[in-house]
């Protein structure tokens, strides 16, 4: 399912079509160039040594920013380590995804004040817990839906297939988006993936669409109507978007080893920006002027960006200790103070 | 007010009460509506609270947990019934990985109280993997508190306070006592949990035990003929080992019962601690009186297994003759 | 997909059929009895307090006596507890499956001797088992196959899932065959399955086939069909058996608590048994004598049945620690040292 | 004949070794074909065997563990790769109901001769289920052997020996100490593994320790005031409690040492065996240096949670002064 052409030019669909006005159209543009942004300065900052690692989410722009515009203030998102895209446009703090990857927090943000969980490593385990969250919102009647993210190579694991089951078993509200990337890690998804993705909905009794995930007026058109149908309480949708993984898989991946520079290439004509891009002069929605007021404005902040992380403080050691719990904890408690009382020993010996 | 009930209807009980307590309390598990559960645990709440409450899941412990997990954070606190001891591993990533590391992930913004009820242990002449004692994999498991009661009291207060608990709490039932009748006082809910009980007094050797074996442990006491006193763990995370502590300064010897493999057991870690801090008072080795490092046997070989008051005295014995 | 109607009339299909000898026909009328005998005596048997458990296979005979026919003798099966008919086939001694349900044993047999696994209990695992022998099959370039029996309620689990992600990529030589007896204990499988099991397949890139579990021939067509594809190197498939467990899920369950009686009654006029037995008399293939006959054999083997498991000797106590390690354990070989000094010393002692 | 090796090249060369030595000796796991996997343990493999014997597995460990078992049924030996230790629990099911379980319960006809190795522990900086210590989960499960190297020359030994054994192994690689250079002496392959090395021979304090802590174990014998004698336990289960004890008969004193959290940890079985077995020797309470009862912390903190060459001698000062 495509609206734009890699060529940049409007394409029609006869059953999905999208009208944005062109505020919303610049803002995709301007939103799609500061995540890519976000990402460029994080890897920059990856190899200066000031993060400990960094997943890109090069490429896959407008699958990210498209879906997650897609969504209302009380839709609740569950990311994964790399869609930087979808938490930007939930409106988190860039600054707490940095902490994730500079290893400050293994969260960063609070889910509830953005509605957006914080990422899931573990590959799948964020499917179910986004599908019992829309069982949640069955239960409260509620009109908000869930859109759950994941990878080709997710959709490997059991957690992935059982949330396909309880979806459709309790008809939850909810979105299944999975990036097909064509990678995970080394293996290209067409190595376990013998029947399309999207196809694989229909043994579970829901509906699987494919879109071209650098489109992302595609790629809003599905989500809004897979959401549409999660309100309506006819149950989940699964979302195949197609796109390309062109970075590494992380800043300790080397591609090299496992794959050839002109598939690389090939994609880099179907970018999702430069597509919007074109579409947006072509249509005289958007001059010179306006692309390059949005790319000195990406330049200045991410001068910022790079500046707040280099200064980024430390939490406080015994912090640790935090939030493992809710409540009291005898033995915990006294490692807490042993803790505490070892490292003031330090203090006051000068060792250290 | 007091009852007479069986462990079993004490924790339906429990059920109820928490249920009718707060609406946000939901069941969840494979089984537990019409048919009530196996040991029919939720016996005559699907009747009463309806599916919306009362949910039977679909076949996958994965998803039981995981979907428990959305639920929690959408403002419900689900209580999980696990059908049997061996099918918790299915769902043990989403307990490790999700279950105990969330709240901690979120700096506090995420609350996950969930409770994991578990059938555990032997005894019943069950198959294969229907009488394991796994609390151990669960007691390791930081951001997790895991309980056990003993007897029917034990049952409703340990689990109302789970339910009413703001952590996740694997809640662990010792399915061979299901049957056993104890009278309840409901006004005992609210006693915290967390703490040992000594069940008994004793002055020649401090005997900790916990889920069924603590009749066990009991029924060594009147055969023995020495003073035993009668820790019941009930909490198995956190350990009070400061309660032992204390008895074990007054017994200086200390004999622990489980029914899981004793390798990393319970025990391990009663026994290290204690060691630990007792070391001054303790006039002979701990002793532990647990089930073998094998799998869990055949049912017509379980009593092997299982401790039992005979290999209790035996270990008492040698604690005293040390 | 059906070759005999209900009525025990023989129907045709245009991609599957199947002829057999008049002796092959009256085989499998006799198999079934027997797995039939097999289950009341066992039923029976427990009630009496002779066995701990039964998991009773009443009214699935023509779908695991069927589907077991087909196999060849080296292909592999691996069933679960309810598939008494599939172990009956692969030539199991009843007796080795009377030892697990008495809790003599909990496995019975060496899976090796009749290239029939033990049976699983943990719902699922038991195909990622079979998926992993097959690929096994297909590194050594083996013409075998194997054959891996679930229910409906096991389509819930993530290991069929991930068993069928395996078994697509490696191009296993597998069937799947599902038992959807329309319960999973108290739960009606319509209500986790939303579209038929079958159906599945499709979106994991092999084939799915709906059969009825009742008509012992067209079990066998499909069966052998999804077979031969798979010795072919073409892949798994997948067959739903559509069926129904006519008795409570295993002697400790209580069926009235959850179902009607009438559902049963319908299922009666559907019983696998009587449907071959019209059809070998109407064709005059076998007649009164014949059924008399093998009724009498069915009872006298059923009585010696029963004698043997009520004097089944009891596996001597230490062998509980038999065959956790094929090596030595220097921890654990202590434990069954001081196992038995310390029942020695009982018996000395003459206590217990 | 001996050469210098990173342990990550001694875990290859030993792969290599019994990959030629036994053609039905497969590897199985994410990534470890054309990217020799994320540590490039496997580097060069699937070059030199083929990608039928070095077998890229789809992204479920519950299925690379679960068609293991078939596979070595089959007759194959499959050595599995689990990316990381926060990655395994979705195999745990399969590991503890059937890898664990299937020689017993066939009585002894079905052999499953896996190993399983899993990079494991912190100290790289990496992110959250990167950095743990599950170990105790295994050495509690009957019918598993677990072994740690905690060396080039462990590494190579251990490896091969664990693949050579008709049993089940669990194999914890130190992923921090897979660039530590270290000589190997490819004759010492055949080494029985399931005994603990005393790697530094001392009479005030024994020091346990295993795989990443054994090399922190050193640099505090190497900064103690005292005489430590440094013991590598290798393998966690069986635990080699002989050894230990024959050390502590000597010196009096334990501590032990792992990252993992403290409770229910490797250190509360071997200070309950000791604890027992050495009761007259122990002249002070046995400490353990341990992390702490917590998630693992992100990276900028692992060093507070990690045991350190000065928590080892803040222990072994204490049981010095007891
Ligand atoms: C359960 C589990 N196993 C292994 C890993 C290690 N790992 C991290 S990302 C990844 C590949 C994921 O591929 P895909 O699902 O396509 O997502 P992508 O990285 O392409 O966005 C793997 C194997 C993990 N995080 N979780
Ligand atoms: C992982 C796991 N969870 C729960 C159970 C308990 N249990 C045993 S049989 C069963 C129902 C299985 O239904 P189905 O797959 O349809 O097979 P059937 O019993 O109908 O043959 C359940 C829930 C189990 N054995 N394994
Ligand atoms: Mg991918
Ligand atoms: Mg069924």
């Amino acid at each position: 399912m495509q609206l734009l052409t890699p060529e940049g030019e409007l394409a029609s669909h006869e059953t999905y079509s999208l009208t944005l006005t062109d505020a919303e159209y610049k803002l995709l543009y301007r939103e799609m160039v500061f995540v890519r942004r976000l990402d460029q300065e994080a890897t920059a900052l990856q190899r200066q040594g000031q993060l400990g690692l960094w997943a890109s989410s090069l490429g896959q722009e407008a699958a990210q920013v498209g879906s997650a515009f897609a969504l209302e203030k009380n839709d609740f998102a569950f990311p994964t380590y790399r869609d930087h895209g979808v938490a930007w446009m939930r409106g988190v703090d860039p600054m707490k995804i940095m902490q994730v990857y500079r290893g400050v927090s293994n969260g960063g943000w609070d889910p509830f004040e953005h509605r957006c969980n914080t990422y899931t490593i573990v590959i799948g385990n964020q499917v179910l817990n986004g599908v019992g969250y829309a069982m949640g919102l069955t239960l409260d009647q509620s009109e908000d839906a869930v859109i759950t993210y994941f990878g080709d190579g997710a959709t490997a694991q059991g957690d992935v297939h059982e949330g396909f089951v309880f979806a459709s078993t309790f008809d939850a509200p909810v979105v299944f988006f999975c990036q097909n990337n064509q990678w995970a890690i080394s293996q290209p998804s067409e190595k376990f993936v013998k029947s399309p993705i999207y196809k694989r909905a229909d043994g579970f009794g829901f509906p699987g669409v494919l879109v071209d995930g650098n489109d992302i007026l595609a790629v809003i058109a599905v989500t809004r109507a897979a959401l549409e149908r999660a309100r309506s309480g006819a149950g989940p949708t699964l979302i195949e978007a197609f796109t390309y993984r062109m970075a590494a898989h992380t800043t300790s991946d080397d591609p090299t080893r496992y794959r050839h520079e002109n598939d690389l290439q090939n994609w880099k004509l179907k970018d999702p920006i430069e597509r919007l891009k074109v579409m947006l002069a072509r249509n005289g929605i958007a001059d010179r002027s306006f692309f390059d007021a949005v790319g000195a404005e990406a330049d200045t902040w991410g001068e910022t960006l790079r500046a707040s992380v280099r200064s980024m403080p430390e939490p406080p050691p015994e912090s640790i200790f935090d939030h493992v719990y809710t409540e009291k904890h005898a033995v915990l408690d006294g490692q807490r103070a042993a803790f505490i009382d070892y490292h003031e020993g330090f203090a006051d010996s000068g060792v250290h | 007010m007091t009852t007479e009930l069986t462990m079993a209807k004490a924790l339906n009980l429990a059920l109820r009460t928490a249920m009718e307590a707060d609406n946000k309390v939901i069941l969840f598990g494979e089984d537990i509506g019409k048919l009530g559960g196996v040991f029919r645990v939720t016996d005559g709440l699907h009747k009463d609270f309806g599916e919306h409450r009362v949910i039977d899941s679909p076949l996958a412990e994965s998803g039981i947990v995981g979907t428990a997990i959305g639920l929690a954070m959408r403002g419900y606190r689900p209580v999980l019934e696990i059908q049997f001891d061996g099918f918790v591993f299915p769902g043990f990533d989403q307990i490790i990985s999700q279950l105990a590391k969330v709240h901690r992930r979120t700096h506090g913004s995420v609350k996950l109280p969930i409770t994991i009820r578990i059938p555990y242990g032997g005894g019943i002449g069950a198959v294969e993997h229907h009488s394991e004692s796994p609390e151990a994999f669960f007691a390791h498991i930081p951001g997790l508190r895991v309980l056990t009661p003993s007897d029917p009291q034990s049952a409703y207060s340990c689990l109302l306070s789970a339910i009413r608990s703001d952590d996740p709490v694997i809640f662990f039932e010792p399915k061979r006592r299901y049957w056993d009748k104890g009278v309840v006082d409901q006004t005992q809910a609210i006693a915290a949990p967390w703490q040992a009980r000594i069940l008994r007094a004793g002055s020649d050797v401090s005997v900790v035990a916990y889920g069924p074996m603590v009749k066990t442990a009991l029924q060594a006491a009147d055969a023995s003929e020495y003073s035993l006193e009668i820790i019941d763990l009930q909490s198995l995370s956190p350990i009070d080992d400061k309660s032992i502590a204390e008895s074990v300064a007054r017994t200086g010897r200390l004999v622990i019962v489980h029914e899981a493999p004793g390798t990393l057991g319970l025990g391990a870690e009663i026994a290290a601690r204690i060691g630990k801090s007792c070391f001054y008072n303790l006039v002979a080795p701990i002793e532990r009186v647990t089930g073998y490092d094998i799998p869990y046997p055949p049912s017509k070989l379980e009593e092997y297994y299982l401790p039992d008051h005979d290999r209790i005295l035996f270990a008492v014995d040698s604690v005293m003759e040390a």
